[in-house]
């Protein structure tokens, strides 16, 4: 590990005291385990990235790992971040709250970091953000959680790159409403996640005109679905359903057996085929339903420069799955967010001349002053606007079909689609 | 000796899947006096203990001690009357000393209620302890760990933690298994000093032990008493050849 | 939907997940009533069956029964090999000890998710079923891979039931759980019986793991449930009772499948394993035990 | 009154000496982890009292360290209940549930003792997801600022401030060491050992062992739960993770890796594990297969513990 | 020639020592009587020639054969039949099973098994019947037969008349010497002075795990003061 070096060369004068309790702890002497190191500066930026490498994310942490590298080694070809390299330090979170904190707490005192990203699973950044302002660590969330810009956390945490739940969801109502039916049946899981969705959704129905006819909560450990089918009404014109976890193939595989070919529209929210290859015969029932997409895993047919560019250096192909091993398929809908995020940071540190930790206030502020960002190399998803007050950014939203099991891009958000009240502002908060 | 009756059994009775163990056992035993219970194997002595100690639950009869009926009373709470029980096969804290042993032993009626401290209750339950130890020649050996003692030792470790719970009533499960002869004769110095303070039930097989202390013997055969009297008209009944012996009474 | 379509619905789907529960647990039960042991990481071994029909699945080319049938033959096999292992270099060596057996497994159970993560990855992988037929009910259709499921378990049930009854290894083992020692006596080596039963425990395991992937699909984290349905059954079905078992997994399951129709599943979870656990302490021999035992 | 076991006592201090000295010493990232193995310590140390003194192995702990946390944690952010108060209330409510559950459970043995826990800790836990409505369920609640400080004779305590929470968390241990210590060195404890090595036996010399052991499991519960209300609200997050059989597992294995029934053995075992599995998850995503193997291991090879060990082999009084 | 010998066991439960030097020799076609009170060692003695209770030392040497230190389950397939103190049925199986577990110990032919019924053919009506279920004298007949289904060179029974009535005892102890008749070196444990002088050819007293003294049976059929001094009756 790249720190301990710096960590040992520097000693206190207690030094002598220090020896003896050190030799004890021998087998754990690791990197920082005694001496207070004041902040170095000037060498290095180091991020701290919380990984979700095992649990019930890991699907997704390998992913962003890989993206955050690939960034990585752009930012640093290109000369690092005011001259400086930038490092990153990974830790595994294990999708777990408590594991989580103390991944924050372990980088702001351990590695003391410049900066924290990388966080996905909505619990974990809940369990998370609050002591991210404690430590004074810029916390970068790559969630889809509205908790942020409902003003749940602190001065301390961001959003920059990745829409919130709630921006999503309203942003498509009217094109499902419009499109596909108004008696919508909800299939969601039974905790918070869902019950965003859930609440998001019927109030974006209901000001379209729409009606929530079922509202399923199905418990996230739950294996078998067939179960709950009966529940969705004979009168539903579109089923929405978003299922996180493993459980999805089953879902879409009995929910094909039960409805058969009269079936009421579908739309579904990717997240539950996020890693999941589309064209194996367990979801042909999805064959001719829709879904939101954050930016479309399928390469179209015009595609830009930029998603080209992203899909290259990550090593994913036009199919969105590993560049090595086409099985291997990516959470692409996602992922972008930690690539995006890391330009987004570069950013900010720029514009704060930022050279170590005592200027993280000054980088904070610069992100806020921040107004969007625009579609390039550096942010393939396309266009945003950032909410300096909210913290939160807004970006066009994608809603695709499945054609001959691929992804189809059928209709794009504006951003301004996406945009509802501030509901805080977290510029009148001290750091 | 007064005749005052300590404990008293009507047609007590336990029944294990139909082989009757003990079966309508009435037995009645006075304050002071050593008795012995004696019996071929499987005559149901073990079993019929187990009834008066509370350990095994009666399909028939009652139990009386000390003028009460305990029948549907637990073994815990008779032992806190003061009928102590020591058993057949070495039954001790192996782990621990033999003076923790023993003073657990002792807790018990010192400290009755474990929430409520009782004023210089443990230097009492040590002494206690320690003079209970001494009284079976284990005073040398207080420190030593339980388990690690010689067979003959740990059967008095035994003997002790019944001792140390200054019973009314001890009632001795074949305490000699497995002693040697030394060991038997320090024994029986230790029950007959026992005895002037408490009662004694003692189930033994060995005759020459039984001989030796018993003021009067009761004998059971196949869950019922065959014969009881002193020492001198059991020896003589032919009933108690016919049941060791097999021979036609 | 009308009521009587719906409680139709509901039964179909308790038969099949009394199916697989019934293999599943019949595999615990078989482990505790010979070897007097909880063995944790029995849901571990359901996952890895399920991993290795997918496994299966991914290396043999030609139509998907051909892999299928040879994942029904191979992966248990392997999982029973990894038992056959976990037996020799663990449980052998702590003697059976019930509470350092449970230990025991639980490191295990870490062991087998860690590694098949590592192997396996975190996604799921679904598996194409032997054959693909959707039998339709006027009011829904249904998959008949399912009916199979519920045929295979049936047959495989009525097998281990003929061979614990009627082959002389069932007869040993049944001579070996009822008195250990007397089965040396005459000749039996009781570490080999165990072994062959930690095994076979792990096979049938495995074997509801192959058999629910088609339905479902594989992950390395779905060995959770199937251990604690498992555990439910074996208790209320009676600790090591081969009938008590079959006839709780039928019960289980069915009201698992009907439960969950009319309450909110979460709820009904909660209240079955509270049942189970109050089972436990006022009726320890399980509903369909013998008392004393 | 009798000070059973001096060199205990004696150990038991220099540790004390040991632990405070340390944050005058530490980086401030170990401070912080020392804050954690501290409190989890005492959670061990609650688990210990049951699993180690007593010989009774719950795969269940989880319930009681979450009921201190939600007990308290919901007071405080439900009600605004100033902390010291919540920390009491968590307390209690470790207390209540584990006199209640202890009630039921311990009239079950061994295994089935282990499964009773296990579903009931289970069923705890479906419950914190169920009621998520008012726990927050998995993403759980995450206590205000205001509650992240509070004034006691006069002073203020940040709970945002490392030093703070980690003479906090030594004072808890210090206050818990000292108690475990009396109880189990003196009559009490002799009592919870000797239904351990021989329950029967206890029993015919004249001790209620289900009263025995109940008191036992209630402390255990409480605390158990007392360590969790004091994570909580130092850390500000409660969340249904808590409750996860997860938790139960940590307190097993702390307890097994120090030394089941000896007084020292789960702060051991706290920190082996700990500072192990934080120095694993920056190399290698292998934690859970060191947790599996290291189970295994202590079980074939150690099954007394590091301290466990040290006890039979060479100081008797280490217990 | 000796078919089993015994030499110098030693045992122990924890620390207590159950068996002190205890050696036999058993010639075919004789029955060695254990006799003792109860926790003499008798049944320990058997346990550990058998294997389930391990000698810290001694030798154990069967058909010529150095069995010493063997698993448990390779003894019996050396050619020990035993019937063990109470019986020890698998009560759930059927009698038929309990004699087939019997017979699969060696894999030997059925001679023992059609001897056995020969002795015993109540048993052959109660072939299906759940062994538990059979009265305490058929049970005995069953643990016999069992044991002689392993085509035994010795046979070992602790206590076999044990709670049985008189006349089931008769049918027993006939068996046992129509066994040594048939060749077969029988080892039988008792504690009823009876059985033991009807059946005998030797008698060893056993007390504090060691063999105290070896008899032949005339010198204790006429002297009942050997008899009552290791036995212990009542003077």
């Amino acid at each position: 590990m790249q720190d301990l070096k710096t960590h040992s060369e520097f000693m206190l004068p207690r030094r002598k005291l220090l020896t003896g309790m050190a030799a004890a702890g021998a087998a754990l002497a690791a990197p920082g385990l005694v001496g207070r190191a004041v902040a170095q500066s000037g060498d290095v930026i180091k991020l701290g990235a919380p990984f979700h490498r095992t649990g019930i994310g890991a699907a997704y942490g390998r992913w962003y790992e890989r993206t955050a590298k690939a960034a990585l080694a752009i930012i640093n070809e290109q000369g690092g971040i005011n001259g400086m390299p930038v490092e990153l330090i990974i830790e595994d979170d294990g999708t777990d709250p408590k594991r989580g904190v103390e991944a924050m707490e372990k980088f702001a005192a351990e590695h003391k970091v410049d900066a924290v990203f990388g966080h996905l699973f909505s619990h974990v950044v809940a369990a998370t953000a609050p002591r991210a302002g404690e430590l004074k660590m810029p916390y970068f969330l790559c969630s889809e959680g509205h908790a942020l810009a409902a003003g749940a956390f602190n001065r301390y945490t961001f959003q920059p790159c990745i829409t919130d739940v709630k921006s999503q969801i309203s942003s498509m109502a009217p094109w499902m409403s419009n499109n596909l039916g108004k008696k919508v049946t909800l299939i969601y899981p039974d905790y918070a996640f869902g019950y965003d969705h859930r609440d998001n959704m019927t109030a974006a129905m209901q000001a379209q005109g729409g009606e929530i006819v079922a509202s399923i909560a199905i418990p996230p450990t739950e294996t078998s679905y067939t179960r709950y089918m009966p529940q969705i009404p004979f009168n539903t014109e579109v089923i929405y359903h978003v299922m996180v976890g493993p459980g999805v193939l089953t879902f879409v595989k009995e929910l094909g057996e039960h409805l058969g070919s009269q079936r009421p529209e579908i739309f579904g929210f990717i997240d539950s085929l996020e890693a999941v290859a589309l064209d194996i015969p367990q979801l042909d029932y999805l064959e001719g339903t829709y879904f939101w997409e954050a930016m479309p895993r399928y390469a179209q047919a015009e595609q830009n420069e930029f998603d080209k560019f992203y899909r290259e250096k990550v090593g994913v192909d036009a199919n969105g799955a590993s560049v090595d091993d086409a099985k291997d398929v990516s959470t692409f809908s996602h992922m972008f967010s930690v690539w995006e995020t890391l330009f987004a940071i570069k950013q900010a540190m720029e514009m704060a001349d930022y050279k170590g930790p005592d200027q993280k206030v000054a980088m904070l502020e610069a992100m806020e002053s921040i107004t969007g960002f625009a579609q390039s190399n550096e942010f393939p998803q396309g266009d945003k606007v950032f909410n300096g007050k909210t913290h939160q950014a807004f970006g066009h939203q994608n809603i695709s079909k499945v054609v001959d099991g691929k992804l189809e891009l059928t209709y794009t958000t504006s951003i301004d689609e996406t945009m509802y009240p501030d509901e805080t502002d977290y510029t009148q908060m001290s750091f | 000796m007064a005749e005052v009756k300590l404990l008293r059994t009507q047609g007590l009775a336990r029944h294990f899947d139909g082989i009757k163990a003990v079966d309508g056992v009435d037995f009645t035993l006075h304050q002071g006096e050593i008795r012995a219970i004696i019996g071929p194997n499987g005559a149901g002595k073990s079993t019929f203990v187990g009834l008066l100690s509370g350990r095994i639950k009666p399909s028939a009869g009652r139990v009386e001690f000390a003028g009460r009926d305990v029948t549907g009373l637990p073994a815990h709470k008779r032992v806190r009357m003061g009928l102590a029980y020591t058993f057949q096969i070495t039954n001790i804290y192996k782990e621990m000393t033999v003076l923790e042993n023993v003073a657990i032993a002792a807790q018990n009626r010192l400290r009755p209620n474990m929430l409520r401290r009782n004023p210089g209750g443990e230097a009492e339950i040590e002494r206690l302890a320690s003079e209970a130890a001494r009284s079976v020649g284990l005073g040398e050996m207080l420190g030593e760990t339980a388990g690690t003692l010689a067979y003959g030792h740990q059967r008095l470790v035994e003997v002790a933690m019944g001792l140390a719970q200054s019973p009314r009533l001890l009632i001795l499960d074949e305490p000699t298994q497995g002693l040697s002869d030394g060991e038997i004769a320090n024994f029986n110095a230790v029950v007959r000093k026992v005895s002037e303070t408490a009662t004694v039930l003692l189930i033994e097989h060995n005759m020459d032990v039984v001989m030796a202390l018993a003021d009067r013997i009761t004998v059971l055969d196949q869950g019922r008493v065959l014969a009881e009297g002193t020492p001198a008209e059991i020896t003589a009944s032919a009933a108690v050849q016919a049941a060791y012996l097999g021979e036609p009474a | 939907m009308n009521i009587a379509p719906y409680l139709l619905l509901a039964t179909l789907e308790g038969l099949v997940q009394a199916s697989v529960l019934m293999l599943t647990a019949l595999g615990l039960s078989l482990v505790f009533g010979v070897m007097r042991v909880v063995n944790v990481a029995h849901g571990e071994f359901f996952m890895l069956g399920a991993v290795g029909a997918w496994i299966c699945a991914t290396l043999i080319p030609g139509p998907p029964a051909v892999a299928f049938v040879a994942a029904l033959v191979l992966a248990p096999l392997f999982v029973g090999a990894i038992a056959w292992a976990a037996d020799w270099a663990i449980l052998k060596r702590i003697d059976y000890n019930p509470e350092a057996t449970i230990v025991a497994t639980i490191g295990l159970m870490y062991i087998i998710q860690q590694t098949t993560l590592w192997s396996f990855g975190p996604n799921a992988q679904a598996v194409d079923a032997p054959f693909y037929y959707t039998l339709r009910f006027p009011w829904f259709g249904y998959s008949t891979y399912k009916f199979f499921i519920i045929g295979a378990a049936v047959v495989l049930v009525g097998g281990l039931l003929y061979f614990l009854r009627h082959s002389k290894v069932g007869l040993v083992m049944r001579a070996t759980q009822f008195d250990r020692e007397t089965a040396q006596n005459f000749g039996i080596s009781v570490g080999r019986v165990y072994s062959i039963v930690f095994a076979v425990g792990a096979m049938l395991a495995a074997i509801g793991g192959v058999l629910v992937v088609p339905a479902q699909q594989a992950h390395y984290l779905m060995g959770h449930d199937p251990l604690l349905l498992s555990f439910v059954v074996v208790i209320v079905g009676g600790l090591g009772s081969i009938p008590g078992t079959i006839a709780a997994a039928i019960l289980i399951g069915m009201s698992d499948g009907l439960l969950s129709v009319f309450f909110s599943p979460t709820l009904a979870k909660i209240f079955s394993t509270l049942l189970v656990a109050l089972v436990l302490v006022f009726k320890p021999e399980g509903l369909f035990g013998k008392a004393g035992r | 009154m009798v000070l059973h076991n001096k060199k205990l006592a004696a150990l038991c201090l220099a540790v004390l000496v040991l632990l405070f000295a340390l944050q005058f010493v530490l980086s401030s990232y170990m401070i912080l982890a020392a804050t954690r193995i501290l409190i989890l310590a005492v959670f061990a140390m609650g688990y210990n009292m049951l699993m180690g003194y007593t010989g009774l192995l719950s795969l269940g702990h989880a319930m009681f360290f979450a009921a201190g946390v939600y007990a308290s944690g919901m007071v405080t952010y439900y009600f605004g209940v100033s902390l010291p108060l919540a920390f009491l209330i968590g307390i209690l409510g470790a207390f209540a549930a584990s006199l209640i559950i202890g009630l039921l459970v311990l009239r079950t043995q061994t295994v089935s003792f282990m499964i009773v826990t296990l579903m009931f800790a289970q069923a705890a836990y479906l419950t914190t997801l169920y009621f998520s409505r008012y726990t927050g369920g998995d993403q759980g609640l995450t206590l205000p600022t205001s509650a992240r400080s509070f004034r006691l004779f006069g002073q203020i305590l940040d709970m945002t401030s490392d030093l703070t929470r980690y003479n906090i968390a030594f004072a808890v241990f210090a206050v818990t060491l000292i108690g475990l210590y009396l109880i189990t060195q003196g009559p009490i404890g002799r009592l919870f050992v000797a239904v351990r090595e021989n329950e029967d036996r206890t029993r015919m010399l004249g001790f209620d062992t289900y009263r025995i052991k109940l008191v036992a499991f209630t402390v255990s519960g409480t605390v158990s739960g007392m360590a969790g209300a004091l994570y909580g609200l130092m850390f500000g997050f409660v969340g249904s993770s808590f409750a996860a059989f997860q938790t139960s597992i940590e307190a097993l294995l702390y307890t097994l890796i120090g030394g089941p029934g000896t007084l020292l053995g789960p702060l051991l075992g706290t920190t082996v594990m700990t500072m192990l599995i934080d120095r694993l998850s920056g190399l290698t995503t292998a934690y859970l297969v060191v947790i599996g193997v290291l189970l295994i291991v202590v079980t074939l090879w150690f099954p007394a513990g590091i301290l466990g060990t040290i006890r039979n082999r060479w100081l008797p009084w280490l217990k | 020639m000796s078919v089993m010998t015994v030499e110098g066991f030693n045992a122990y439960y924890g620390s207590a020592q159950a068996l002190r030097d205890f050696s036999i020799e058993l010639q075919a076609g004789e029955i060695l009587c254990l006799l003792g009170r109860n926790g003499a060692g008798k049944t320990t003695a058997l346990k550990a020639i058998m294997g389930t209770v391990r000698p810290e030392s001694g030798r154990l040497v069967l058909n010529g054969v150095d069995l010493t230190g063997s698993r448990p389950e390779e003894i019996p397939r050396a050619g020990i039949g035993y019937v063990p103190q109470g019986r020890r049925l698998f009560s759930e199986l059927t009698v038929w099973e309990n004699l087939e577990i019997g017979l699969m110990t060696r894999g030997q032919g059925r001679e023992g098994l059609d001897y056995a019924l020969e002795l015993f053919p109540v048993l052959k009506d109660r072939m299906k019947q759940r062994s538990g279920t059979l009265s305490g004298g058929e049970q005995t007949m069953l643990s016999m037969a069992r044991a002689m289904c392993v085509n035994p060179t010795v046979m070992m029974l602790d206590e076999p008349t044990e709670g049985l009535m008189p006349s089931a005892i008769a049918g027993i102890r006939d068996a046992v010497t129509r066994l040594r008749d048939g060749g077969v070196a029988v080892l039988l444990v008792e504690q009823r002075v009876d059985a033991v002088l009807s059946v005998a050819d030797r008698v060893a007293f056993m007390d504090h795990g060691e063999i105290k003294a070896r008899f032949h049976i005339d010198e204790v059929r006429d002297n009942k003061e050997l008899l009552h001094r290791y036995v212990g009756v009542g003077h």
